[in-house]
């Protein structure tokens, strides 16, 4: 969010809406509606002091209305833009004329009541939604007791119950009477898969998420009692399941199938009555009761669509189609998130990279048109190697220092310090007057390192690094002492040690200034080519966008022809024909000038870092090297194959995409089949692999409606764990019941078996209900299989890329990051990133694309400048730094014979494991060299020092 | 000198991503702890070298909290 | 893990309690759980009380000579190279339990550390306190009649110290003895 | 200019301020576009922002 308030080329119009969208792709003009915020972003500095003052009350809609704030507020504290806004519904000044305390208290003089709405005329190339989901209406939860009931809440109240920052801090506790919980309940599928209030669908979000607000309030209360009611656990998302698990065993929640239809009170306490499987029915007293909401389509959907020119579907959320998932009905504009259908965080975050692909596709050819890139002055070196000239400026951050800390007596003890040749204190040092005078002070005394006592460098320092780059300082010449956030916050009960402690922490900010050095930042050419690993549905789709925004791409396939697994799928999710998806993709690939095509070859060795790959391509037998800027994996998966239920033994049992493939082939092998068993999680989830293949719930009910459209008085069975057909697929689900496909669970531990005997097939299963074994006779019997990973492990020794423990490729963050490695430069898409159906596939492909295509079209790589160095006449060339380094971004390299140690600074994180471990003490960090750290400690010491 | 009006002298070293935005976090919520702790902001814990901690207790710390 | 684990062993062989160092975890969302890590932390160090003085009477310079000779000997190649091999083979392994590391550092760092902390110690006696028996080193450092015996012997082999009757004398160390 | 031969403009409008919307903004930045984000409240962030943690890693959504 910070990095989105800070890009120049970013602007954020808050309080705004879209009135009104015409033109055609590439030229659009749309009118914005902007309210004002009656606050002056540049000028306030958040300091909270209009809230204080503000006699208006005003329910904290952030917070879920569980607190009050007043009518100038920030949503939060870490909001962007970081700025307070007034509430002009409930502010007395702009409705009735009077108050204005809140002007009068601002010292930074940041509210105008004199701003007006306006409109905005926007001329741009593409429009993309990404209005996120609507919320459940009350009305839905009135049967759970909701609003009649004090302690029955929904999962985003509970969400900001247990947040710290939350009207609680933190505290789970009743909402009657603010007693510590003993006893929780979560119901899950409120408000999805419930036809009454029309959202048919399964929301995919609501048993993740139960299960973390679950763990989540164990950890608070270990002797809390957890109770989770559940019709199908759907925890489909990659290591979901495993974290369910642990969750499930780590904090003891119990787990019960049942769906609870009403809650009522009973002394104060909430009964929840429901019946077991054999038919007992149990009822229990709870604390309190979460109601796990489901993701409705957003309230102003009718608007959008109406104003944006596109469709919706039949529930209100944004029309796709399963091969372009991230296509609205309008040409030109572009959908996200959940939007275009309920999903997690990952699929958002994955489809909003596609998205941004497909936008620099259409207007690849207005690329850093209207971009702005600041340009700095030349950097003076003769101020820098003079020797070390302090300005300390401390800063009273309104009253958050100034209250607690005597900020003249630090000011006036910095002066005393050695190498302090000037210092001040200021008002709001992050203020833009402030910088302005900061740069004058820095200039006018020839200063050439700079100590800020203020607030945490963490938000801040590249702000004062911006303000040194501007006066042609290295930004690396700054250290700030923070005496807010970890000295008059938390310490302001005692002024005077808090006034101690802050002339300590500027004492050891001067130790370490004073041995600051100038680090350059490097910037590294791209070569503006990508290698695309793996010529399936993925990696097409991964290629044809980097190639449609411009970039020359490689696309290397291991066997002899492009398709991969999308070969055998026969029809796709919503019945269209998987070989047109096919045929198109190949016919635009090879048909594509900037996309080269090598099959039946294999990548051998990869070499390099972001923006300069070195690979060498086997191809029939000889090695081809190729030189490039990024590398998208795309290396699919395998169908598992099965050892048990007599697959291969009789060849009556078949998998679901033989059976596929077999009922497009003819009706004829129909004739004779009157009894079909599906059998699902076969290899998933436990017996040779851990985790859920997450399609194969979705495809054995596509087959299932094929065969009944075929052949209506087929009986077919379908003997599950959980159905997790997951989002819209939940119609198929419903459809398949109506027609009759009889549904029987059961438990991981009585598995179904498949008996032969003369000829004739037999399924046994446990029946939960009848309480007793049954045996079906089957015609046929098909094996949902699940997807292992393809020889991921191979490649990633190759790229030295992690693995995950089922053997897929581990992402650089599961939630944030889901298509990028954790080394610079490498991506991955597809089944190789885990299984996943094919509309997801293309999402991520797409999302991948746009990631590598961020280093090609900037043609440079900016490297950080905290990196290690090597002291080449102090390495002996051992090793320990090569192996320990978590980057691969330190190698030894021969140098006239001898092996030296060198830093690939486009990969180093500058954690610095290498400095620490290195015997001969040959490696200096940027920033925190071993003298600066020894200087700080013997500052921290002062006069005690032995 | 009882241990009662003993103040120690600590030195911490705090993971600039975790453990020293986690003090950040403190502050925010305005949480009171003990103010002996003096902080060095590391990049990663992985950076701490043992003669830094040796140098810490001879230079008279009276303990020395590695936060990650 | 590794250096926090070889922290405690070489701050037992200073004569500093291990207790005064902790190494904890906070995410940047568990603020409540950073406030009480420091809370505990700083009343056990409380308890155990000022630096020296807690660890006995007049100790205090005892081990300000110990921590002195331990900082120079975590600066030496041999104790460096034994913990980065250490760090090199557990990653290898990728086990870190407990276990593994305590005795990794107990069997090959812990003992290089100690041999090279005496011979500076040694050294700083010689050369801060003037010749002294071998049995004054042994008690004044800590270490073993037998380990003090085999550093004075190593020592005198790299002619840095030589045996006058009953007395060692550092050469070339400041005391020029007669 | 002829209309079909209208030159593109090489800004991008995205609507709403959640997850989705702030991911696209940031890639089209990156990708060299201007971007307008058009968020109906007064900070941006959407549901994610309330979220104490995110499952599996539970490390904070901020």
């Amino acid at each position: 969010m910070v990095e989105a308030g800070r890009s120049p080329n970013i602007e954020i119009l808050t309080s705004a809406r879209l009135e009104n969208l015409d033109g055609k792709p590439g030229r659009f003009t749309a009118i914005v509606h902007q309210e004002p915020r009656f606050i002056d972003d540049d000028k306030c500095t958040a300091c909270g002091t209009c809230t204080m003052y503000c006699p208006m009350p005003v329910v904290d809609l952030f917070n879920e209305r569980l607190d009050i704030t007043r009518a100038p507020h920030i949503d939060y504290a870490q909001a962007v833009p970081t700025s307070y806004y007034i509430d002009a519904r409930a502010c007395l000044r702009i409705n009735y004329e009077t108050c204005n305390l809140c002007a009068q208290t601002c010292t930074a003089q940041a509210i105008d009541f004199s701003q007006k709405p306006r409109k905005l005329n926007l001329d741009i190339g593409a429009v993309v939604l990404a209005p996120g989901f609507g919320r459940i209406d009350p009305s839905v939860l009135k049967k759970y007791g909701y609003g009649r009931f004090h302690n029955v809440v929904t999962s985003m109240e509970f969400e900001r119950l247990t947040c710290a920052s939350g009207p609680t801090e933190g505290h789970v506790v009743r909402l009657s009477d603010r007693e510590p919980l003993k006893k929780i309940a979560f119901l899950q599928c409120v408000g999805s898969r419930d036809e009454i209030c029309g959202n048919g669908y399964c929301s995919s979000v609501c048993c993740m998420y139960a299960i973390k607000e679950a763990s989540v309030a164990k950890e608070h209360d270990p002797d809390l009692e957890v109770v989770l009611f559940f019709m199908d656990i759907r925890t489909q998302g990659k290591g979901f399941d495993a974290a369910r698990e642990r969750a499930e065993e780590k904090y003891g929640l119990r787990v019960i199938r049942a769906r609870i239809p009403r809650v009522d009170q009973v002394d104060g306490r909430l009964a929840l009555t429901w019946t077991t499987d054999d038919g007992k029915s149990c009822s229990e007293l709870f604390d309190m009761v979460v109601l796990s909401e489901g993701l409705s389509a957003p309230k102003d959907a009718e608007a959008i669509a109406e104003i944006a020119g596109i469709e919706l579907n039949h529930y209100g959320f944004c029309k796709t189609c399963v091969d372009s998932p991230l296509v609205a009905s309008r040409k030109g504009v572009y959908v996200a998130g959940a939007f275009q259908g309920p999903k997690d965080i990952p699929e958002s975050v994955t489809q909003a990279s596609g998205v941004a692909a497909m936008v620099s596709e259409l207007l690849s050819e207005a690329r850093n048109t209207q971009t702005v890139t600041l340009s700095y002055p030349e950097e003076d070196k003769a101020i820098e190697s003079e020797g070390p000239r302090i300005g300390v400026f401390v800063c009273h951050c309104g009253s958050n220092i100034a209250g607690v800390v005597d900020i003249n007596a630090v000011r006036d003890y910095a002066g005393t310090l050695p190498d302090v040749v000037f210092c001040r204190d200021t008002l709001y040092s992050c203020s833009q007057d402030a910088l302005k005078g900061i740069a004058s002070k820095i200039k006018g005394n020839r200063l050439n390192r700079v100590v800020i006592a203020a607030c945490s460098p963490r938000t801040h320092e590249p702000l004062f690094q911006e303000t040194l780059k501007s006066i042609g300082l290295n930004p690396a010449l700054i250290e700030m002492a923070n005496i807010r956030d970890q000295c008059s916050w938390v310490h302001s009960q005692e002024p005077e040690a808090a006034t101690e402690k802050a002339k300590e922490i500027v004492r050891m900010a001067v130790a370490k200034a004073r041995l600051l050095e100038p680090l350059e930042q490097t910037t590294v050419d791209v070569s503006p080519t990508a290698l695309v690993i793996g010529g399936g549905a993925a990696g097409m789709t991964a290629a044809l966008c980097i190639a449609d925004q411009g970039f020359e791409c490689l696309l290397v396939e291991r066997s002899d022809k492009l398709g991969g697994n999308l070969r055998r799928l026969v029809w796709t999710m919503d019945g269209g024909e998987a070989s047109e998806v096919l045929d198109n993709l190949i016919k635009r690939v090879d048909g594509h000038p900037l996309v080269c095509v090598m099959l039946e070859a294999q990548v051998e060795d990869v070499s390099g870092y972001v923006g300069n790959f070195t690979s060498s391509i086997v191809k029939a037998g000889q090695p081809v090297v190729v030189d490039h800027g990024v590398i998208v994996i795309a290396t699919g998966g395998r169908e598992y194959s099965p050892t048990s239920y007599q697959y291969g033994v009789n060849k009556r049992v078949v998998t679901q995409l033989e059976l596929e493939k077999s009922l497009a082939s003819g009706k004829g092998i129909l004739k004779n089949i009157k009894n079909v068993v599906m059998i699902q999680c076969v290899g998933s989830r436990g017996e040779d692999m851990r985790h859920c293949s997450r399609l194969c719930c979705t495809q054995a009910i596509k087959n299932a409606l094929k065969l009944k459209g075929i052949k209506p008085d087929i009986r077919i069975y379908c003997l599950y764990r959980d159905m997790r057909t997951y989002g819209f697929s939940e119609d198929l689900f419903k459809e398949a019941r109506k027609r009759g496909v009889i549904f029987i669970r059961y438990e991981p531990d009585r598995r179904p078996e498949v008996i032969e005997r003369d000829g004739r097939i037999k399924v046994r299963v446990f029946d939960r209900l009848l309480k007793d074994e049954i045996d079906i006779s089957a015609c046929l019997v098909v094996l949902s299989v699940g997807i292992t990973p393809g020889a991921n492990d191979v490649l990633a020794n190759v790229l030295k890329a992690p693995l995950t423990p089922e053997g897929f490729f581990l992402e650089a963050h599961v939630k944030l990051r889901p298509v990028e490695l954790a080394s610079e430069g490498i991506y991955v898409c597809g089944l190789a990133h885990g299984p996943k159906p094919l509309d997801e596939s293309i999402a991520q492909a797409k999302a991948a694309a746009a990631k590598a295509a961020i280093p090609l079209a900037k043609g440079k790589a900016q490297v950080a400048s905290i990196v290690s160095r090597v002291d080449k006449a102090a390495c002996i060339g051992c090793g320990i730094c090569e192996s320990l380094c978590p980057f691969n971004a330190i190698r030894l390299f021969r140098v006239n014979k001898r092996r030296k140690a060198e830093t690939i600074t486009a990969s180093c994180k500058g954690c610095g494991i290498c400095a620490s471990h290195c015997p001969t003490l040959a490696i200096s960090m940027g920033g925190f060299t071993d003298e600066a750290i020894m200087a700080q400690i013997h500052a921290f010491a002062g006069e005690r020092c032995v | 000198m009882t241990a009662g009006d003993f103040n120690p002298h600590i030195l911490g070293f705090f993971c600039h991503w975790c453990c020293y935005a986690a003090a950040d976090a403190a502050g925010v919520s305005r949480y009171q702890y003990p103010p002996n702790v003096r902080v060095i902001r590391v990049m990663c814990t992985g950076r701490i070298d043992l003669r830094f901690i040796l140098e810490a207790f001879g230079c008279g710390a009276d303990g020395v909290f590695t936060g990650g | 893990m590794i250096i926090a684990e070889a922290c405690r062993q070489v701050l037992k062989d200073v004569g500093v309690n291990p207790e005064r160092t902790a190494l904890e975890w906070a995410s940047a969302a568990e603020a409540p759980r950073f406030v009480e890590l420091i809370t505990r932390y700083v009343s056990a160090v409380k308890s155990i009380g000022p630096l020296g003085k807690a660890e006995g009477e007049n100790k205090e310079a005892v081990i300000g000579m110990h921590l002195k000779a331990g900082a120079k000997a975590a600066s030496a190649l041999k104790v460096r190279t034994a913990l980065g091999k250490l760090a090199k083979d557990i990653k290898k392994s990728g086990d870190y339990s407990p276990g593994i590391i305590s005795e990794g550092v107990t069997k090959k760092v812990f003992p290089a550390f100690r041999e090279e902390r005496l011979t500076q110690e040694v050294q700083i006696c010689l050369s801060e306190i003037g010749p002294c028996k071998s049995a004054d080193l042994s008690e004044k450092t800590g270490g073993g009649i037998k380990e003090i015996g085999k550093i004075l012997e190593t020592l005198s082999r790299k002619k840095m110290v030589k045996k006058q009757g009953s007395n060692w004398y550092g050469i070339g160390m400041g005391n020029q003895e007669s | 200019m002829p209309e079909g031969k209208a030159k593109k403009s090489g800004a991008v409008m995205v609507l709403g301020g959640g997850i989705a919307g702030i991911q696209t903004t940031l890639d089209l930045a990156d990708l060299g576009y201007y971007v307008y984000l058009v968020e109906k409240k007064a900070s941006i962030g959407g549901v994610m922002a309330r979220l104490d943690k995110t499952f599996p890693t539970n490390d904070c959504s901020l």
